[in-house]
């Protein structure tokens, strides 16, 4: 697993900074949850990579893995480094290393999995969602041009509520209010995924925990390597050896048990 | 001809990886090919585990990132009990870089490694809470101490790693000289800080961190310059090395071997691909490692 | 409210050029709004006028450049009577940096200039030909001695500008104040070098030059803050500034004023920029400056 | 004259590692021998602008000065700065500075302009060329694939001779051998400009001196500033005041009298 030239299939802007990426590359075994560490150019500033989930493993269907001839990312412009990827083009290449991190765990059988996502938290999510076919996506959007995201999602087998601030499509409010109503004490055995701001997964952890639901994060933090060597990444748990208590989010991540995560101190 | 010898060490090539920047070697195996490298120092132990500093940890600069670690590690016995044996049968020469708050601490982690590792690196950059928290790495006289003490619980050869946080690295050249170092390396980070202007905090939890990478290229080639002028025992350069052109700057500068510090994020292939650059660069102009070391004409 | 008031000097923004990337100000005529800035720095003057170091004199690097000009300027004597006069009717302070390789240099130059300008920038960033070549800017009872005589030698506010090549700030900081330092400006270039690897030979015909450049902002931002936390005189940041938010990073540690150098090359309006960037900054905050300065929550 | 963002009309690879660049601009005055300080990217590495001389000036006859709708540079890619440059497309943009540096003085009425160039060299005495519009134009490249960059030359009204090393094409050898021949004591009174690397600037300098012959040569120092203030491209002069000895290639030159330069200090 080194690091490759992957070459750029597509890079569109699909709402206004949002951009779909697609590469090219022969992929080692995906599943949801992993992320890829992008070098956005070959000058040394920026010098570091970026992580980016994976959001659609191309020319795959589930299979115990996804394999595929590509991957889709879904980013946003946020800084300098997303915006010089976003002035690729399709036949340039970037490299790339990955995938990396630890995937969702799977649900039980019998389990409902609730997915809750804001903004570019869906990323990983849609994966899951792909690989799960089945259980709700619920989606915290900016507004309705956001929401747009999530359009395509119900030809995966699952249902999908939408949140916004402004109330302008779905539920008004924050999403962690429809996580209510699906988690209730007679709905049945459920399983929550989150990822999104730091936020809405507190919010989501709290209601899951108060209850008795599992709740798996999708953590972010800046990161250097994604390799799980600089011990950049840290976030701190609630483990009970204190020299125990940073984990990284590159490799004991970027999915943790929500229970584990000190949340205080995020 | 691109092998080495360093304070009795036989090195297949001049390339290291620098401490801390590669863990304890084994998150490596799956990236790169370990054995084509002259040596890997491991991630700074001391005596017993430590827990790190708070998040944010890093932050990227200019040409270069801010690191605020904490130097968090398994500890001594965890490195030796754990770590080690996932190395074993790899042909590489393992250095172990220690660190501590007292003398003793460094003593007792040079005691504790035996002679699992084929050498070891003092990271003197660290406060010397007994001395009030001032480093040990910007006063001789304190440098002096802690690599004679190590000298003394030791058989292996001794590397000091020196800080660039000083006004004349001349004077610490000569002190851990003098205290008995086998070998030199020199730089580590530059301390540094980062500001998030609209929360008007300081980025790193621990308001400043070290700077690393390209950007301190130049300051570390300077002292590594400064250092040949006066140094008897070998040194190795490190600071912001990102090709093999990079390490030739402080090969022929005076260094008789280097380390490749936080390209090994940009690239875990990093260290190889200088190694595999010096190797041609050698060959092409049928010259030698050895030959090159401090051939700058001034 | 971006004005603000540095010893004794009315800026109209904090926002000054650096000595030795703006020329005599006049140069820049053609390319900025000279009214736009709240001071200009011009290149280090010296009693009689020098011819500089051969050349190459400037390298790029990592988000930086090493220079070694050799402090090439027209002496004070010629900048009063030809350069000077380009700049009058300017709405915007001048301010003279001086150098000498003696205590007896400084004060000449400091007297000379008379009140010509508005005030003296002291650069102690030269070797101290009577000390042996030992940089006053790195030895604080040298520091000491020049600023005092300076001092003595005018009646405009005089800044000091400290080297970064030193092992503590603070106590530079001290020295210059007991000294009777109006205002500390930092930091200066750290030296540096780069290589020619083909040709085995140092890029630089002075071996050594000074870094700057974005590169070296980690360290001029730390240096910033570490000297707030001492100093009782108002501080001005310099050190690879580019963007408005770079000068506030300056600021918010702690600096009154800020210094933009190198990025005058990569742009000759880059100092304006930066001062706009401010003022929008200030006014979309409902803050000023003077709020601003020394604003981190640690 | 301040710093404009330029577009890129077009970036063509003429020759191996030679590229055309045309730039929308309203240029301002231009004479033969000016140069513009290039931006080749919005990232802090490489930092400093590049300098290039002006090959074209689009859109524009010789009226006293050139002013035209834009300029076209010819460049080579030597390093990190170039290799941006050249992957740069039309459409995008770049910031330039100029025109900048004194030009080429004028011959007298009644002298013979002998322009002569080695590799890169020929950029500015393109423009001289067709400025001039008589005279010789003295080529030498490294082979023949280089040598066809004056293949169009024929049409500014001026004679070309072309030499290289390996004779793949005109004469065999160095360039400064056809200078030679063109400044022979009976030939008419000369005056000979000159533009390439520094060993054949010396050798043209020589050779010029020698017959009593005024020769401008243009001069290339790596440079931080472009404009005079950064003190960084300096070339020693003969000049007898020792603190004026140290002139600016960019805003002194990049024009000298061959008689001032010091030679030997090159
Ligand atoms: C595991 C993981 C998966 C991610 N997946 C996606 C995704 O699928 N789509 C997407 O749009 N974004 C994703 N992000 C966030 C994305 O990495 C950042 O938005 C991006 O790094 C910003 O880079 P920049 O240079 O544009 O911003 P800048 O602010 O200029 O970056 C400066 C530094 O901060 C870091 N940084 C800034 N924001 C973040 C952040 N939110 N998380 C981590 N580091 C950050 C950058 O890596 C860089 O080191 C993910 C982050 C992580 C950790
Ligand atoms: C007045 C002037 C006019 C020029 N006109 C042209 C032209 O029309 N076409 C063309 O192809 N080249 C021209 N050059 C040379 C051109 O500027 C360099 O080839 C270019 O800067 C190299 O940049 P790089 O990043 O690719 O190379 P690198 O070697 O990576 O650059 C590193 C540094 O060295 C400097 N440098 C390298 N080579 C030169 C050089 N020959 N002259 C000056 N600085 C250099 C760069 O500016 C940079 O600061 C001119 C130079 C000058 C001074
Ligand atoms: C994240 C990180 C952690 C580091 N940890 C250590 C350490 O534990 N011990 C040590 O001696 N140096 C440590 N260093 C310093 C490096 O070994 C090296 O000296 C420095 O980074 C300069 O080299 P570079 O520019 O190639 O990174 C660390 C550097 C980084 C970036
Ligand atoms: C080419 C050049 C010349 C300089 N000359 C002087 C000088 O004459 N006097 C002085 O005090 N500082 C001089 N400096 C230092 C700058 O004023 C400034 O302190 C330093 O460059 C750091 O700021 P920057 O990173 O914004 O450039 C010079 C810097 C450069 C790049
Ligand atoms: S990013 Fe380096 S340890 Fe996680
Ligand atoms: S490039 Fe700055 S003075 Fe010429």
């Amino acid at each position: 697993m080194q690091s490759v030239s992957s070459k750029i299939l597509y890079n569109e802007e699909v709402l206004p900074r949002y951009f779909r990426l697609g590469l090219q590359w022969k992929t080692p075994a995906i599943v949801p949850g992993h992320f890829l560490m992008v070098r956005v150019s070959g000058s040394l500033d920026p010098l570091l990579r970026r992580p980016f989930g994976v959001y659609k493993v191309l020319g795959s269907k589930w299979k115990s893995v996804f394999r595929g001839t590509g991957v889709e990312l879904l980013y946003q412009v946020v800084g300098r480094g997303t915006k010089i990827l976003s002035e690729k083009r399709a036949g340039e290449s970037v490299d790339i290393l990955g995938p990396l991190g630890n995937g969702f765990p799977d649900p039980e059988r019998k389990q409902n999995p609730i997915m809750i996502a804001g903004g570019m938290g869906i990323v990983p999510l849609r994966l899951l969602a792909e690989k799960l076919k089945r259980g709700v996506v619920l989606f915290g959007a900016r507004g309705s041009s956001e929401a747009g995201i999530v359009k395509g999602f119900r030809g995966l087998g699952c249902r999908v509520k939408v949140a916004t601030e402004d109330g302008s499509i779905g539920r008004r409010g924050l999403v962690t209010g429809l996580l209510k109503e699906e988690i209730t004490p007679d709905s049945p055995d459920s399983v929550v995924y989150a990822c999104g701001p730091v936020g809405m997964l507190k919010e989501a952890a709290r209601i899951a925990q108060a209850e008795g639901v599992k709740c798996h994060v999708s953590l972010e933090r800046s990161m250097a390597c994604g390799i799980g060597v600089c011990l950049g990444c840290a976030v701190k748990t609630r483990a009970r050896e204190e020299f125990k208590r940073y984990k990284m989010v590159c490799s004991d991540g970027p999915v943790f048990d929500s229970k584990e995560i000190d949340w205080e101190a995020l | 001809m691109v092998s080495v010898e360093l304070a009795g060490l036989k090195l297949k090539n001049p390339v290291m990886t620098a401490s801390g920047t590669f863990g304890y070697g084994s998150e490596f195996l799956p990236y790169t090919d370990l054995e084509k490298l002259g040596a890997i120092v491991v991630k700074g132990l001391s005596l017993n585990p430590r827990q790190g500093n708070p998040g944010p940890r890093i932050v990227e600069t200019p040409c270069g990132m801010l690191n605020a670690i904490g130097l968090q590690n398994v500890g001594v016995d965890a490195f030796v009990k754990e770590k080690l044996p996932k190395l074993k049968g790899i042909k590489t020469q393992i250095i172990a870089n220690i660190f501590g708050e007292t003398v003793e601490d460094y003593m007792e982690v040079a005691k504790r490694l035996g002679d699992s590792v084929s050498a070891i690196e003092i990271n003197i950059s660290c406060p010397n809470v007994k001395k009030g928290g001032i480093v040990f790495g910007t006063d001789p006289n304190e440098a002096f101490k802690v690599v004679s003490a190590v000298k003394s619980s030791t058989t292996l050869p001794v590397i000091t790693k020196l800080s660039p946080n000083v006004t004349d690295i001349k004077v610490m050249v000569k002190a851990v000289e003098e205290a008995g170092t086998d070998a030199i390396s020199l730089i580590n980070t530059i301390t540094g800080m980062a500001i998030d202007v609209d929360k008007r905090r300081p980025v790193l939890a621990t308001i400043t961190g070290g700077l690393s990478g390209p950007a301190i290229k130049p300051i570390a080639v300077r002292m590594v310059w400064q250092a040949a002028q006066v140094a008897k025992v070998p040194l190795i350069g490190i600071g912001g090395i990102v090709t093999a052109k990079d390490a030739l700057e402080f090969i022929i500068a005076g260094a008789k071997a280097v380390q490749v510090g936080t390209a090994n994020f940009m690239d875990p292939d990093s260290a190889v691909k200088v190694a595999e650059g010096i190797e041609e660069y050698v060959r092409k102009n049928k010259t030698s490692v050895k030959e090159l070391t401090g051939s700058l004409r001034v």
